[in-house]
């Protein structure tokens, strides 16, 4: 028998589940202060989380898609980025998206049925928020050639769930970047869920960083809890790309702690046992006790941070609420760069349509 | 015998027919344990087992093609895309395999599936999950496409859309999964595929409309009769084929009619209908036609949906336009 | 100046616009070195260079969405589909990411994108490379919809489409794209997105196609005469935006309209200018529309074609119909 | 670094490029005159591919997908299934198709332009020719689950293209399979060229093998040009799939010698040198070395197979251009099982422009 081709996918981890350091940490992880930025993003994104599957409660925004228990995978990938870098996200990123400057009022607006909610004040070039699941991957790939081609030192950045690696979408994309060395990072955020569907009713493949090798590009995997992990494989597969060294695959492992979405109730399919157990490898805990282990946290700033997030997410509730709805005119704006001539009458009636309604 | 919801109706029809014919198969994103996001598959998989009730990976493209290739082999797909908004990858599997394979091989395989997705705005769901891309599928020769008002409309032609040897797009307003119920008899009694029901008589104007247009289409209707305006309500419902008789009939006695639907008004299928009318029954009209529709945009999220979809009074007042002429 | 194509215009103004701005890139199967399969892309890459001239791997829904990525970053990304049969895998990208992008962001993303793609019957091709999927395209919102029908206007149009800050299908019929020659000036003149055309004044009927049936529409027009039949002839190119001024002036003038298409008629574009007639053109009219378009059969291979598309005899017979009607 | 994943990619060989054994040969082969057959297919094929490239060039048919160079993919493949399987082939498989009982009549009748090529009277079941490239991936997945769901031990094979290892409908496929282990064999003919894109432009993957790995199932690469390494592992494949095994992916490198179509001109996108030089590598020739090194073949047979070839294929012409063109309103047959109510005027219509025409 020849073999013609043989392949590893490598797995990735700095803490373990205690928050304890099972390899020598990189660079960046070594002062533990420089790590206290992505503790308080992945606090604030949980506060946010948490605040925002009550507003829906409440009937103050539409469904809502938290992040509970993943916030490692968005912060470390974020974290990685510049600013000059584009980030495709998906639709469960609160994360992220704060960390990219996208303001929490900004992100209330757009799961309230707004469409302002995308216009980020800050992250001008990111895409927005992603819900036909994979589709984005594609634009990511498309966004890197641009960078390419006017040889820019910018990395396109896509991240998607387990469940979106079951589409051709994905892989379309991976495998077009792999045939030009685009500067794309493809991160799969595998939380074990597709809504009901397990991680192995997606693929029958042991792991989705594998699904690199398709594409003839870097496969690794990483403890999607253990946000240095994830921070240093995006920081690596982005100084790749950034220096032509081509597009990545990152799985990292994680775990969907809530149900899919406030319209979802996760009882339905999945053991609450299975779920409980999961807490235990949640990544905030994790990164708390290395940091005070490190010496670095404590009890006081633990409470001064909560307070903080709580202040910080309930201004933004507030600033949220107090903006005025749209008037039903603006869904024809933005339709175009102009909007053309035969849209006019509609765009008139529908003005006065509200003013008698 | 208890009352049912849409959503309910649509499972008992699935229920129904699974027990009835073995080779019917349900499959599609989150329709085994989790019953759909909808819950219209709930307890199939439970009753049915896993083999006829399956979860797919998440690929819509895939869960048509699949469909394809059990149904040529006999068996009888019924697949679940969760939304129209994530449709668009499976309309190749549609127009180039699903629509034709019987045609291309002169009745040597064919293509006994149903594609059902929930549609349409008004329930303040998230982006992309309000569309209603009917009249595309419209267009594709060879296939149908039925939407259902009603659970007992539900029930009736889904059991219809499943025993149709041919494929059928059946699409299902999300609005009115819930909105009413209705005594539905377990019956297996299926309705045609191919006529309109006249819902409400009248001689005044003919409303024709289907969906979850055809609620506020009532509406109008209820609200004509109080100005003593007797309007002819039809739910055109089997889209694909259209039964241009009963609409033909119907305005060749009223002279007026005035089509209703939620999806976008530019070739939409509201236009189909116009276009008949004004080909086949124009010497009969007394009135310009006119058509009460969505906007031409981008269906808007959730806080202008409802500025988005046709209402009652925009229903009423193209009514009254079209009254005006003598 | 010598004469081209309308293949070779397509080429001249993609030359054009893509040395006159750097940002237009050319994308698709088989667009580099091969030129295209019916040669539209020749040339270009060597003149442009691979990275700007760039074949892709083969999949369709890529080609969109990638289209999309570069588009957001400011590109013009010219995408070729091989053949609007293959165009259906690229829809998810077009419904539900071209067409909105600004609309969604609010106009912080934009998506200056065209889609150029062959399509319609009559070169003998083999199977999925005749259909006429227009109205499909036509019936999204946020995208334009042209089709050019001479190598003028194939130069004008495709100008005006790159040019265009928002997403365009540019669809290209083969049956025209050697079917003749005309003197092309390599000017950089765009033509207008949202004009219908008269090609042929009249003052009798109607007659309103795009296309390759306006070839075959204008044959009409000439045997009419033959007769003494003045048949007025509007190219409507534009699709989307539908240019209906132009149409309701003319109707206005002739009170008879008959509009051709190859496509299947069910949910085609004609319905949507049948109906947009019947709304504000209705008074106007002396004689009921007609329609003279595809069949509602999945367009069948070479032997039968001819039949299939609609020819000068039936376009010549809808207009003896309506002339009956005083 | 932990590992959690390794791969090898094996590759297969019986014959070399002059027709000698390079590995000891499997038990089906060891026997020449078991051989002969798939040489007389792959023969017949040729002979069919040159006639019908001719009768395109004098309009007699339409466009034309000639296989030479790769008959040894198709005859290679399709010899190891058994009647009840199903193929579902692309467009460039007239070696395969033919085995399977597709006669030379009804294939010109569908280049011819008539649909009734593809009411296959023998291979009931099997898929007709599929055009849009990686788009049959799909229905073979849908047929091998209604073999398992039916417990019937059948497979469904799947014949593609380099070129459709790009399509999302080939990943999404083959992924799908791997997660229900169903019986379903996918041959990846790659001929290093989809029109004028090579394979490198296709995917950076060193191998098309490869991509099983993606998916979680079995992935081999054969050399494509040996008939006895692409039955053999076609064979095992269908073995392994009829056992509840589960799906493969077979690479078969392979090249293709002629133009994409009779529509294409190669010259413009590739060099004639490199052409020259893989007709050393054709299959045919490969196979006859070695059936007349092992005393199993000669001029007489060569002689006697190419003049019955020919006659075959006369025959087969004389029959197909004795077909009557079709009635226009056979357009509307079998568009539905009954045709419905509002289609019958159109038909009628139909039947009386062509009664004028
Ligand atoms: C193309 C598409 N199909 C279906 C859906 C409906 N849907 C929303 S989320 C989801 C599951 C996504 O799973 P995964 O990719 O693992 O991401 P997660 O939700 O776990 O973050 C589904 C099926 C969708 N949004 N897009
Ligand atoms: C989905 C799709 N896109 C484009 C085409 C046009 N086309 C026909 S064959 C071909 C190349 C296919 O290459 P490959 O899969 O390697 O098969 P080969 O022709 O080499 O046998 C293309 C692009 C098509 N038929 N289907
Ligand atoms: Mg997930
Ligand atoms: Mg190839």
């Amino acid at each position: 028998m020849t073999v013609v081709a043989s392949f590893e996918i490598e797995y990735l981890q700095f803490l373990d589940q205690l928050g304890r350091v099972s390899q020598p940490l990189p660079g960046f992880a070594r002062d533990p202060r420089a790590l206290v930025p992505l503790y308080r993003a992945m606090v604030l994104a949980r506060t946010f989380d948490t605040k925002a599957v009550a507003l829906q409660r409440t009937g103050q925004i539409g469904t809502y898609a938290s992040s509970l228990g993943q916030e490692a995978v968005g912060v470390g990938t974020v974290g990685a980025l510049r600013p000059e870098d584009v980030f495709l996200p998906s639709y469960r990123e609160s994360g992220g998206l704060l960390l990219r400057g996208v303001t929490m009022e900004e992100m209330l607006l757009y799961w309230g049925g707004d469409e302002r909610g995308s216009d980020f004040r800050v992250p001008r070039q990111d895409f927005p928020i992603c819900v036909p699941v994979g589709s984005q991957a594609s634009h990511a790939a498309g966004v890197a050639y641009a960078f390419m081609l006017r040889r820019q030192a910018r990395v396109a950045v896509c991240m998607l769930g387990d469940g979106a690696t079951s589409k051709g979408d994905f892989y379309e994309a991976i495998n077009f970047a792999g045939v030009r060395a685009l500067p794309a990072v493809f991160v799969v955020c595998n939380n074990e869920w597709a809504i009901s569907v397990p991680r192995a009713l997606q693929s029958a493949a042991k792991t989705l960083a594998q699904k690199a090798i398709a594409a003839g590009i870097q496969g690794v995997q990483v403890d999607g809890n253990d946000v240095i992990a994830v921070r240093f494989a995006v920081e690596r597969a982005l100084d790749q790309a950034r220096d032509g060294g081509g597009p990545s695959l990152i799985e990292a492992l994680t775990y969907r702690l809530g149900d899919h979405t406030t319209a979802d109730d996760s009882s339905r399919y999945r053991d609450a046992e299975e779920v409980k157990q999961r807490w235990a490898h949640e990544p905030i805990g994790r990164l708390r006790n290395h940091l005070v282990e490190q010496g670095a946290w404590g009890k006081n700033e633990e409470e001064a941070l909560h307070a903080e997030c709580t202040e910080r997410v309930q201004k933004a509730v507030d600033a949220y609420l107090a903006v005025p709805q749209p008037p039903p005119e603006a869904m024809f704006d933005y339709l175009f760069a102009q909007l053309p001539r035969p849209l006019q009458p509609q765009r008139t009636a529908a003005a006065q349509e509200s003013g008698h309604g | 015998m208890a009352e049912v919801n849409m959503v309910q109706a649509i499972n008992m029809a699935l229920a129904h027919e699974m027990a009835r014919d073995a080779d019917v198969v349900v499959l599609g994103e989150d329709v085994g344990a989790n019953g759909g996001v909808f819950r219209a598959t709930v307890e199939l998989q439970k009753r049915f087992g896993a083999g006829r009730v399956l979860d797919t990976p998440l690929a819509e493209a895939l869960i048509a093609g699949v469909s394809v290739g059990m149904a040529a082999q006999g068996l009888k797909p019924v697949a679940e895309i969760q939304f129209t908004g994530f449709i668009y990858p499976a309309l190749d599997q549609i127009v180039n395999h699903a629509s034709r394979l019987r045609h291309r091989t002169r009745g040597r395989l064919s293509c006994p599936m149903v594609l059902r997705s929930p549609y349409g705005a008004g329930i303040h769901a998230p982006e992309h999950h309000s569309e209603s891309p009917e009249a595309m599928f419209a267009h594709i020769p060879g296939v149908r496409v039925v939407i259902p008002s009603s659970p007992l409309r539900a029930y009736g032609l889904l059991l219809a859309a499943i025993r149709d040897p041919d494929p059928v797009i059946f699409l299902e307003p999300t609005r009115l999964y819930r909105l009413f119920k209705q005594e539905v008899p377990d019956d297996g009694e299926a309705q045609p595929l191919d006529a309109c029901f006249v819902v409400r008589e009248g001689k005044d104007v003919t409303l024709a409309s289907w969906g979850a247009s055809l609620h506020e289409t009532q509406l109008a209707a209820d609200a004509l009769a109080q100005e003593g305006i007797r309007a002819e309500v039809i739910d055109v419902a089997t889209l694909k084929m259209l039964d241009m008789d009963t609409i033909l009939e119907s305005v060749g006695r009223t002279g007026r009619c005035v089509i209703v639907h939620e999806a976008p008004g530019c070739a939409g299928f509201g236009a189909e209908i116009s276009a008949q009318l004004a080909e086949r029954g124009l010497l009969n009209l007394l009135a310009p036609l006119q058509r009460v529709t969505g906007y031409d945009v981008v269906t808007p999220l959730s806080r202008l949906e409802q500025a988005f979809i046709p209402s009652v009074k925009r229903i009423v007042d193209a009514v009254h336009r079209v009254m005006e002429f003598a």
